[in-house]
């Protein structure tokens, strides 16, 4: 009979432990969270700590290489983020524009090497590192017109987010899990919802904004204090990133 | 005193039987009827009028087997149906009832099911160690009838089953 | 005619059913070979499928299903045969199922595993099939509970793996019986793994008859509930001609029916091939085919409910379907069920029949032949006829891909039970001597009876 | 905790949309073709081709009913037509109908997908999602307007259907499916959440005219009008509420009406409730000739 | 949507080209872009082309000579799609199927990429300056009347210089065939309102009268007759519109009539003069020349009742403004003109000229007017080469080989030219037979500017400007290649120019005044022009000149049945094949039909009755023969049709043109009878009479109606009612 009980007593813990956790929004830990990605050779080693890397404070003017970055911001380089989907590569002529004029690493072997590239008027073939499947589409624009024209982030911690540490990196590598878990966690946490009573929703169910319409919407124009509200609706259905 | 195990083996179930009732009315000393085990190739009911009634908890398994099976589903159902943001289907409610307490009986099966075999295991005693004793007769055609005893108690349990014309007695080595 | 003969030894028993497992003749591994060879052609079929794309098959829009979802019917229905014989028949005391159920439930359990092969060729990305198996994944996501499709993959897991056990717990006590009778060698490592250390305790025995019971009340309403989900999987549509009420007990009907019809089959095979004439005898024989005579006129009858309630409403897309049956493209075979299934039968009623094995067999593969058709004229009509007439597709037919497979199933099928008949013995000898002493029990009692009015 | 979560928001969990819904809010797509406009030449279907990344399957495959068109142009000829009492020619003229997915609100193929590959989406749409997609094609099987196509081949890497510089015409924004995989019309999502992500960075909705559907934007006729049916400014709300048609009604109030009600909008298939989201204005016959 | 004002040439040059496409995108396991490790960047680029955002920028569609603006999407250097460009008033932002699938001209895979040059059988790859030189001397070996220039109908800068270049090199000879050209309808039109193409308001008629006018479908300028369809449907004055087509063959416009009147084949005239009769509102010799027309007679000899003559005159004599259309299908006989004429009167006597036919505008620069192709020029072509009066061919925009007559054998008469030069895109059946191969840039690769024939609000010419960089490195504009064929006689007068571009620009701007631009500097006005795609002018306005008249009316009586012929052959003019060279656009040849909805093949159309009399049923393979050969193809049973006619569509049976196009169907030109109508000298296209036997063989029709057969069965799916129950007032 003992036997019985306890056997019971061990059904009713996997039943509870199995319960909650499955029906309970699975998020298991992610393995890249914190690992890399694979180390990607590019045709040039763009050391994206010289120029993205904070400032070396003892030496603000900053001529010394090895001493640190320049700061420079995420988007000066990557200018497309905020008006596509696609980030995109600065196009040489942008390497080039500032290059040219800095005679101080002329002659380093990269900057040669972008210099051919420029002479033959080709491209040069980056490869890719935060690769995507086909299916699934990030628009960058959304992202950062919320995290940092909106809220006021800075840049890097925006672009953080998804890219890493950037700025500590030579050549960029993947650095976060980029899975579609990873993605909905973090979308969970920054789109709460809230069922008709005010009670959370668990994590789940974007697709609420559906019933809870934003007061005063169902006409054309929105009222102003609707527009944060607006801007702020995040995804309700997997059509928004695969389609 | 150490105990050692005997085992008689019998030509049919009446005498075997005979041999049972012998040796429970006899109340040897030394011997707990508890401790015969009844070997046989088919099962026989009246074994428990013998035997007395030892209890089978199979079935409680069972309950538990198929409630703990129907929880589950449910609520793993309608649980993730409840935290899957996009699995909206139209005309018809986030969490819809026919189709869950479809997959309810189908879990209570299962469970059912599974917990019962597990039941059997462990109320069976299986997978169990053989018996110190064991003749490959028992389970063809011969009923065997298992005795742990005192070494003082063997002499007049080998009678009882001789008396009932026992066809092949096998006693354990003594330590 | 008796049932079986009470006199039979027990010793005889055990030395006539651990015989059909020696060493098998030439014309066994003859026959295997072949049965494999047609599973070959299903694997090659199934590789150029899986690399070309499901259109090899021709299906198309219209046809979105074909022969695989007919035949997994086909393969489903049959296992009900294993459940109604052991489980049914168990609960209502019919004790004559004895000699014949151990082999019908691996009838059940192989053609379960048939049927689900079915399932995977039927998918267009076999590869990603696990998608919809629910379980807590990282993307967060979780199959649609609301599909039949899954009620159906749930129902066929739970009945596979509960008939496994099912069948698995009830040859514990005649694995033990071979695990001691043996010589030694791979297979008698085998059984003293399998038989769990049995010996035929009281104790053992009590809890036996107490699972064997429990399962076999679940068993019959799962079995039930499973046939009833894959009706479900066309009644839960909308297409004209799967949406009928009465189609979950007319697809119970058709499973009973045509699992009884394998049975017969693999009755009259297996009595030949292992010359067990002294336990499946003709009289249980007789009693089968009786039951299968009952479940052939029920079927009958519900299918003639469905086309009376389809022919009286208002249906028109339906009525469409049904009279495209009769007298379109489909015709032939439409007639054919018809005739396989309704009309064979009757020959059952026979009793001069009822006995006579050549005519059994033949009759027995002709039910198999209509239940079959039964389900291709279940699935293909409505798609080439259904609610929107732009799309109708009369001239669309299951291309050799799916012949191929359909015919690979039955190599399939036929490699499983043949393994089966040779490794585990497919007469549970425990169950026969339980009934052999029934039986010279109430001749006994009988004949006490009878002197004691002297 | 999920069971907590489930008791204390059971009420939404018991939802049914769209009967107990409010309007959709602040989206609703949805379209009316005036089959009066329409003349069936196949430019919306072409269009489609373009912007929808289609595969030309080649005579062989459409042979055998592999055409993956997303929108079709189906022609009808009257009924009595070549039947006895009926005429011979067929003079007034035939009946085109454009066919795609009907978004249905109630869609019949949503609940039968295992894999949970289609769902309904906020805005009320139809969504098909391929990556999620295993092929089991019950969706298909249970569509009753049959507008739901299989990729019974792996058309990127079959010959001629997308060789060397065609490939380059694909468009990037819509994926390119592969064997085994479902699809269907979209009502071109990749242009709605365009325009929605350019309203969004505006802090303003869609307004009327700001998407097109390609189909819609191609037709020579402008048989075609879509739009956000629960903005009271748009075409297609306006044309919906004149032909007194509404959404979650599987008969219309109009069509009670003795004498009819003079209203050519209907929907095909109402009566199965799957709440389509597409009107049909009704071709017109001329009675003086 | 953005509209460039750049250059659109500083765009193209500052392009690095990755070489690369962008990612395509793909599904699971496979992808067309699937393993691509580079991602696309460019080593310059202009501020507005930001990658993953469709730049649009206007051009003109060259799939048929509408003239129909487009507003192509361009991504990441690639152009997409083509939508139509809305501040055109041709199309409106519209587009027709054959519009969408310009993209598939431009992509596909058989474009020429080298010039070559004939070895034997083979051609074999040669430079541009090789083949220039070569050119060179040929003429140089050739009086200027032995050569000869075949064109498809060319107009704008590029007619200007080929204009020039014949000039230079003598030649008068320029042939400028199109083998679907309303041509007899120009002629008949200049007679009838001393305008070719005046313009014809469909959306102002509240009845529109069409004698096999194919105005939604194919006849001249189809997009734009659509709009006006769809607004003479929603009604004039709140009339809804009453379309009656009286055609032998029903067209996609039949298909939308109110009313289809299936008219003994030829007799389109007859019926007109008779419905003139009915009116009764002619005089004078009007009213006398068809005073023998009466209904019995018109019934007896056209085959349409007496009661459906009094119909439609009884409406028209109700519903004013109608217009009534001659199209070609009334036109392709050898009294086409005669029936034209006929039909054209019609208009006169209803009082519609002016009202729904108004004068259209040209414009002023009346060396860019369109150079009108026409059948005849093939017919003196052709006799030219029988005769062999030419050394030098050059063939542009033209397939005659493929679409030539079969009776006229223009292939062996082609072989009587010493030296072929062939302007291609690809191989088509004419280049396959040339001795010098040229291939050209895409028509989204290319400069041009373009003068639509048919002119719908006032005059624009029609810019057309490459949307992306070229697609292979070694194909060259028309334009380009005149110019440097120019330059070798002329090389003074054309030495400013470096190449088309140039040309073309210093041309506009010359002209900036003229075109609009008056005041504002060259670039502004040049950016302004391409951003725009289309430049409007005044334009000048012909008057409507003619007069209804009777002189030298002569409709011939039905022709006598032809025992050994019995049918007549109707070529299928389809919206999307039109005459072939667009077969190998695999879009088009998976666009079913509208009326048959057959694919990828042709057929023979047959009345179901016809073809229960000759025991055929749908898909037996039949052999259709005429007097001038024979083809095979599959029956398809069709009620639009009369039964004394079969019709074969025109556009398949290619044995070139590349994968899509070969060896799918079969081409009628090739049994068509050299039957030319008397006044014009216009191959009468309907005048071939043919038999059709079965071979035995049968195949499954390739289509997409399902078994039903276009039949709804009784389900509500395509629903009609009539003008009497509906109230069309409500509506939005």
């Amino acid at each position: 009979m003992r036997c019985l009980l306890s056997l019971f007593v061990l059904l009713m813990g996997l039943f509870a432990t199995v319960n909650s956790y499955a029906a309970d929004a699975p998020q298991p830990a992610l393995t890249t969270e914190d690992s890399s990605g694979p180390q990607v050779v590019q045709p040039i080693e763009f050391p994206h700590d010289r120029h993205a890397g904070l400032r070396n404070p003892s030496d603000p003017t900053n001529s010394d290489p090895l001493k640190g970055g320049m700061e420079i911001d995420c988007m000066y380089c990557h200018t497309y983020a905020r008006r596509s989907a696609v980030a995109g590569i600065p196009t040489l002529q942008k390497c080039i524009g500032c290059h040219q004029s800095i005679e101080s690493v002329r002659n380093k072997p990269r900057i040669q090497e972008l210099f051919k590239y420029w002479d033959a008027k080709k491209p040069v073939p980056w490869k890719k590192v935060h690769d995507m499947p086909d299916f699934v589409r990030f628009n960058h624009e959304r992202h950062i017109k919320r995290f940092v024209e909106q809220q006021n982030r800075p840049t890097q911690e925006a672009c953080g987010y998804c890219h890493g540490d950037v700025k500590q990196m030579t050549v960029a590598r993947r650095s976060k899990g980029l899975t579609m878990g990873w993605c909905a966690n973090c979308h969970q946490k920054d789109h709460p919802v809230t069922a008709a009573g005010g009670t959370p929703v668990g994590n789940q169910a974007y697709w609420y904004s559906f019933q809870k319409p934003v007061a005063g919407t169902a006409g054309g124009e929105v009222k102003a204090q609707d527009t944060n509200n607006i801007k702020a609706q995040g995804p309700n259905d997997c059509w928004q990133c695969h389609k | 005193m150490s105990q050692r195990h005997l085992l008689a083996l019998f030509n049919n179930f009446e005498d075997a039987e005979a041999a049972i009732y012998e040796l429970r009315a006899a109340d040897i000393k030394g011997f707990n009827f508890d401790d015969l085990t009844l070997k046989s190739p088919i099962e026989h009911h009246e074994v428990e009028s013998v035997l007395g009634q030892r209890s089978a908890n199979v079935q409680w398994f069972s309950l538990g087997g198929s409630l703990l099976g129907g929880l589950l589903g449910f609520f793993l159902i309608s649980g993730s149906q409840a935290n899957f943001y996009a699995q909206m289907k139209g005309g018809k409610p986030i969490v819809p009832f026919p189709p869950n307490f479809v997959l309810t009986f189908e879990m209570c099966v299962l469970g059912g099911v599974f917990i019962t075999i597990l039941g059997f295991l462990i109320c069976a005693g299986l997978p169990a160690k053989r018996s110190p004793l064991y003749n490959a007769k028992v389970s063809e055609d011969q009923i065997g009838v298992l005795v742990k005893a005192d070494e003082s108690a063997m002499a007049k349990i080998k009678g009882v089953f001789l008396n009932h014309q026992a066809l092949e007695i096998q006693e354990e080595v003594s330590k | 005619m008796k049932d079986i003969r009470e006199d039979i030894a027990w010793a005889q028993i055990n030395q006539d059913v651990l015989k059909s497992m020696e060493s098998p003749r030439k014309l066994y591994w003859v026959i295997l070979f072949f049965a494999f060879a047609a599973f070959c052609v299903g694997v090659g079929c199934e590789v150029y499928q899986y690399q070309t794309g499901m259109g090899v098959a021709n299906k198309n829009n219209p046809h979105a299903w074909g022969l695989y979802i007919s035949t997994f019917i086909f393969w489903i229905g049959m296992s009900h045969s294993g459940t109604l014989l052991s489980a049914i028949l168990h609960l209502m005391h019919a004790d004559w199922r004895k000699p014949i159920f151990r082999f019908a439930e691996a009838l059940t359990t192989f053609s379960l595993m048939t049927a689900g092969l079915f399932v995977m060729v039927h998918l267009g990305r076999l590869w990603q099939f696990y998608y919809s198996v629910p379980y807590p994944d990282e993307r967060g996501l979780w199959p649609n509970f609301q599909s039949p499709l899954l009620w159906d993959a749930m129902a066929i897991f739970t009945y596979l793996s509960s008939s496994i056990l099912f069948l698995y717990i009830g040859m514990i006590p005649d694995l033990a019986i071979c695990r001691d009778h043996l010589h030694e060698g791979w297979r008698k490592k085998l059984y003293t793994l399998l038989s769990l250390g049995w010996e035929g305790t009281d104790r053992q025995w009590r809890n036996f008859r107490v699972t064997y019971l429990t399962i076999a009340c679940f068993l019959i309403p799962l079995a039930v509930s499973v046939h009833s989900i894959v009706a479900a999987d066309f009644a839960m549509s909308q297409q004209p001609g799967w949406h009928v009420t009465s189609f979950p007990a007319y697809f119970v009907a058709g499973a009973l029916y045509s699992g009884c019809s394998a049975i017969i089959t693999l009755f009259i095979i297996l009595r030949y091939v292992f010359k067990f004439e002294e336990y499946m005898t003709l009289p249980i024989l007789k009693k089968t085919v009786r039951l299968t005579f009952a479940i052939a006129m029920i079927w009958t009858y519900l299918n003639a409910v469905e086309f009376a309630s389809v022919w009286y409403s208002h249906d028109q897309a339906s009525k469409d379907v049904l009279i495209q049956k009769v007298v379109g493209p489909f015709a032939p075979f439409w007639w054919g069920m018809i005739f396989c299934g309704s009309v064979v039968p009757l020959m059952l009623a026979f009793k001069r029949f009822q006995t006579n094995v050549p005519v059994l067999f033949v009759v027995s593969l002709l039910l198999n032949l209509g239940m079959w058709l039964e389900r291709w004229m279940i699935v293909a009509p409505t798609f080439s006829h259904g609610y929107y007439p732009w799309t109708w597709d009369h001239d669309q037919w299951p291309g050799f891909v799916q012949w191929g497979m359909v015919f690979a199933s039955f190599g399939w099928f036929t490699m499983l039970f043949m393994g089966f008949c040779k490794v585990f013995p497919s007469v549970s000898m425990y169950e026969v001597k339980e009934m052999v002493y029934h039986r010279k029990l109430h001749l006994k009692n009988s004949e006490t009876a009878e002197q004691g009015a002297h | 905790m999920s069971v907590n979560n489930l008791l204390e928001n059971w009420a939404q969990f018991r939802h049914f949309h769209p009967v107990d819904d409010k309007p959709h809010d602040p989206y609703k797509w949805a379209m009316s073709i005036d089959l009066d406009a329409c003349t069936g030449c196949n430019a919306c279907s072409v269009a489609c081709y373009a912007e929808n990344n289609l595969p030309v399957v080649g005579k062989e495959k459409y042979q055998h009913g592999h055409v993956m068109h997303w929108i079709r142009i189906e022609r009808y000829w009257d009924e009595s037509l070549g039947v006895a009492g009926g005429g011979d020619f067929p003079e007034q003229g035939a009946q085109f109908l454009p066919m795609m997915c009907q978004q249905c609100e109630a869609a019949p193929c949503e609940t039968v997908c295992p894999a949970a590959a289609t769902n309904h989406t906020a805005d009320g749409l139809n969504s098909q999602i391929y990556n999620r997609c295993v092929g089991s094609r019950y969706c298909s099987a249970n569509c009753p307007f049959k507008v739901r196509y299989f990729n019974w081949y792996d058309y990127p890497t079959t010959d001629n259907v997308w060789p060397a510089e065609m490939n380059q015409q694909l468009n990037p924004d819509v994926t390119v499916r592969s064997k085994g995989v479902m699809e269907k019309c979209t009502f071109c999502v990749q242009r709605l959440h365009a325009a929605k992500g350019t309203a969004k960075n505006e802090g303003r909705l869609v307004h009327d005219g700001d998407v097109q559907t390609a189909c819609q934007q191609a037709c020579p006729t402008s048989a075609i009008t879509f739009g956000n049916l629960v903005d009271p400014e748009s075409k297609v709300h306006k044309q919906w509420q004149s032909q007194q048609v509404e959404l979650d009604k599987d008969a219309q109030v109009k069509d009670q009406k003795e004498g009819g009600s003079g209203l050519r909008g209907y929907r095909i298939f109402e009566e199965l409730r799957p709440y389509p989201s597409v009107m049909y204005l009704e071709r017109v016959r001329e009675s003086a000739v | 949507m953005i509209d460039s004002g750049l250059d659109r040439r500083d765009f193209l040059k500052v392009l690095g080209w990755g070489g690369a496409a962008a990612a395509l995108s793909g599904c699971g396991n496979t992808s067309i872009e699937d393993g691509k490790e580079t991602v696309v960047s460019y080593v310059e680029a202009a501020d507005y082309a930001i990658p993953g955002i469709g730049v649009y920028y206007n051009s003109t569609c060259a799939q048929c000579d509408a003239g129909c603006s487009i507003n192509g999407r361009v991504r990441e250097g690639r152009v997409l799609k083509l939508e139509g460009n809305p501040a055109s008033a041709i199309n409106r932002g519209k587009t027709c199927g054959l519009g969408q699938a310009g993209v598939q001209h431009h992509y596909n895979p058989d474009r020429v990429r080298e010039p070559m040059l004939r070895k034997g059988d083979k051609f074999e790859t040669i430079t541009w300056d090789k083949a220039y030189a070569l050119i060179a001397e040929k003429l140089n070996g050739a009086k200027g009347e032995e050569v000869a220039f075949l064109s498809g109908g060319v107009s704008g800068h590029l007619k200007v210089l080929l204009g020039n270049y014949l000039a230079s090199i003598g030649c008068k000879n320029h042939y400028v065939y199109e083998a679907l050209a309303p041509a007899v309808a120009r002629a008949a039109n200049k007679k009838a309102y001393g305008i070719e193409m005046p313009r014809f308001n469909i959306n102002k008629a509240k009845v529109v009268l069409s004698f096999g006018a194919d105005f939604l479908g194919s006849w001249v300028s189809p997009v734009h007759f659509s709009q006006q369809y769809a607004q003479f449907r929603k009604g004039v004055d709140g009339q809804r519109g009453v379309l009656i087509q009286v055609e032998s063959k029903m067209t996609l416009t039949g298909a939308n009539a109110d009313r289809w009147v299936p008219v003994r084949p030829g007799t389109e005239g007859i019926l007109a003069l008779g419905i003139i009769n009915e009116l009764g509102m002619a005089s004078g010799d009007i009213a006398a020349a068809v005073k023998g027309y009466d209904r019995i007679r018109v019934s007896k000899e056209t085959g349409v009742p007496p009661g459906q003559i009094d119909k439609i005159a009884a409406l028209l004599k109700l519903r004013s403004p109608s217009l009534v259309l001659a199209g070609s299908a009334a036109e392709g006989y050898a009294h086409g003109s005669q029936n034209a004429a006929a039909i054209n009167l019609l208009n006169h006597v209803l009082g519609n000229v002016g009202k729904t036919i108004e004068a259209s505008s040209s414009v002023t620069f009346t060396q860019m007017a369109p150079a009108k192709g026409n059948t005849a020029a093939l017919k003196s072509l052709n006799d030219g080469l029988a005769a062999g009066k030419y050394k030098v061919l050059f063939s542009y925009a033209a397939n005659p080989v493929f679409t030539a007559p079969g009776a006229l054998k223009f292939k062996d008469n082609l072989a009587k030219a010493d030296f072929k030069v062939s302007f291609a895109h690809y191989l088509d059946e004419t280049a396959l037979q040339a001795d010098l191969v040229l291939p050209l840039d895409s028509a989204l690769e290319d400069w041009n500017t373009q003068v639509p024939e048919y002119m719908a609000e006032g005059a624009q010419i029609n810019i057309q400007q490459p949307l992306m960089e070229k697609l292979h490195a070694n194909t060259r504009g028309m334009g380009d290649i005149l110019l440097a064929l120019v330059k070798q006689r002329r090389a003074e007068e054309y030495k400013s120019f470096d190449d088309y571009y140039a040309y073309l620009r210093a041309a506009m701007l010359q002209n900036k005044g003229a075109l609009g631009g008056g005041g504002a500097d060259d670039d502004t006005f040049w950016n302004d022009t391409l951003t725009k795609g289309i430049v409007k002018l005044a334009g000048s306005s012909g008057a409507l000149s003619g007069k209804a008249s009777v002189v030298g009316l002569t409709l011939p009586a039905p022709s006598a049945a032809d025992a050994q012929y019995p049918l007549h052959l109707i070529p299928g003019v389809t919206a999307s094949l039109r005459d072939g060279r667009h077969a190998n656009q695999p879009w088009l040849q998976e666009s079913p039909d509208p009326l048959t909805t057959i694919v990828w093949d042709s057929w023979v159309e047959i009345h179901p009755k016809k073809a229960a009399e000759l025991g055929i049923k749908e898909g037996d393979i039949l052999e259709v023969t005429s007097r001038s050969g024979s083809i095979k193809a599959q029956a398809y049973l069709f009620p639009g049709i009369h039964p004394d006619a079969i019709s074969v569509p025109l556009g398949r049976g290619h044995d070139a043109l590349g994968r899509y196009a070969k060896g799918y169907g079969a081409n009628p030109f090739q049994i068509l009878d050299a039957v030319f109508d008397q006044e014009t000298g216009e191959l009468a296209m309907h005048e071939t009479r043919v038999k059709v036997s079965k071979t035995g063989q049968c195949v499954i029709v390739v289509k997409d109606e399902g078994s039903a057969g276009g039949k709804q069965m009784g389900r509500k799916i395509a629903v009609s009612m009539s003008t009497d129950e509906v109230d069309l007032s409500k509506e939005v």
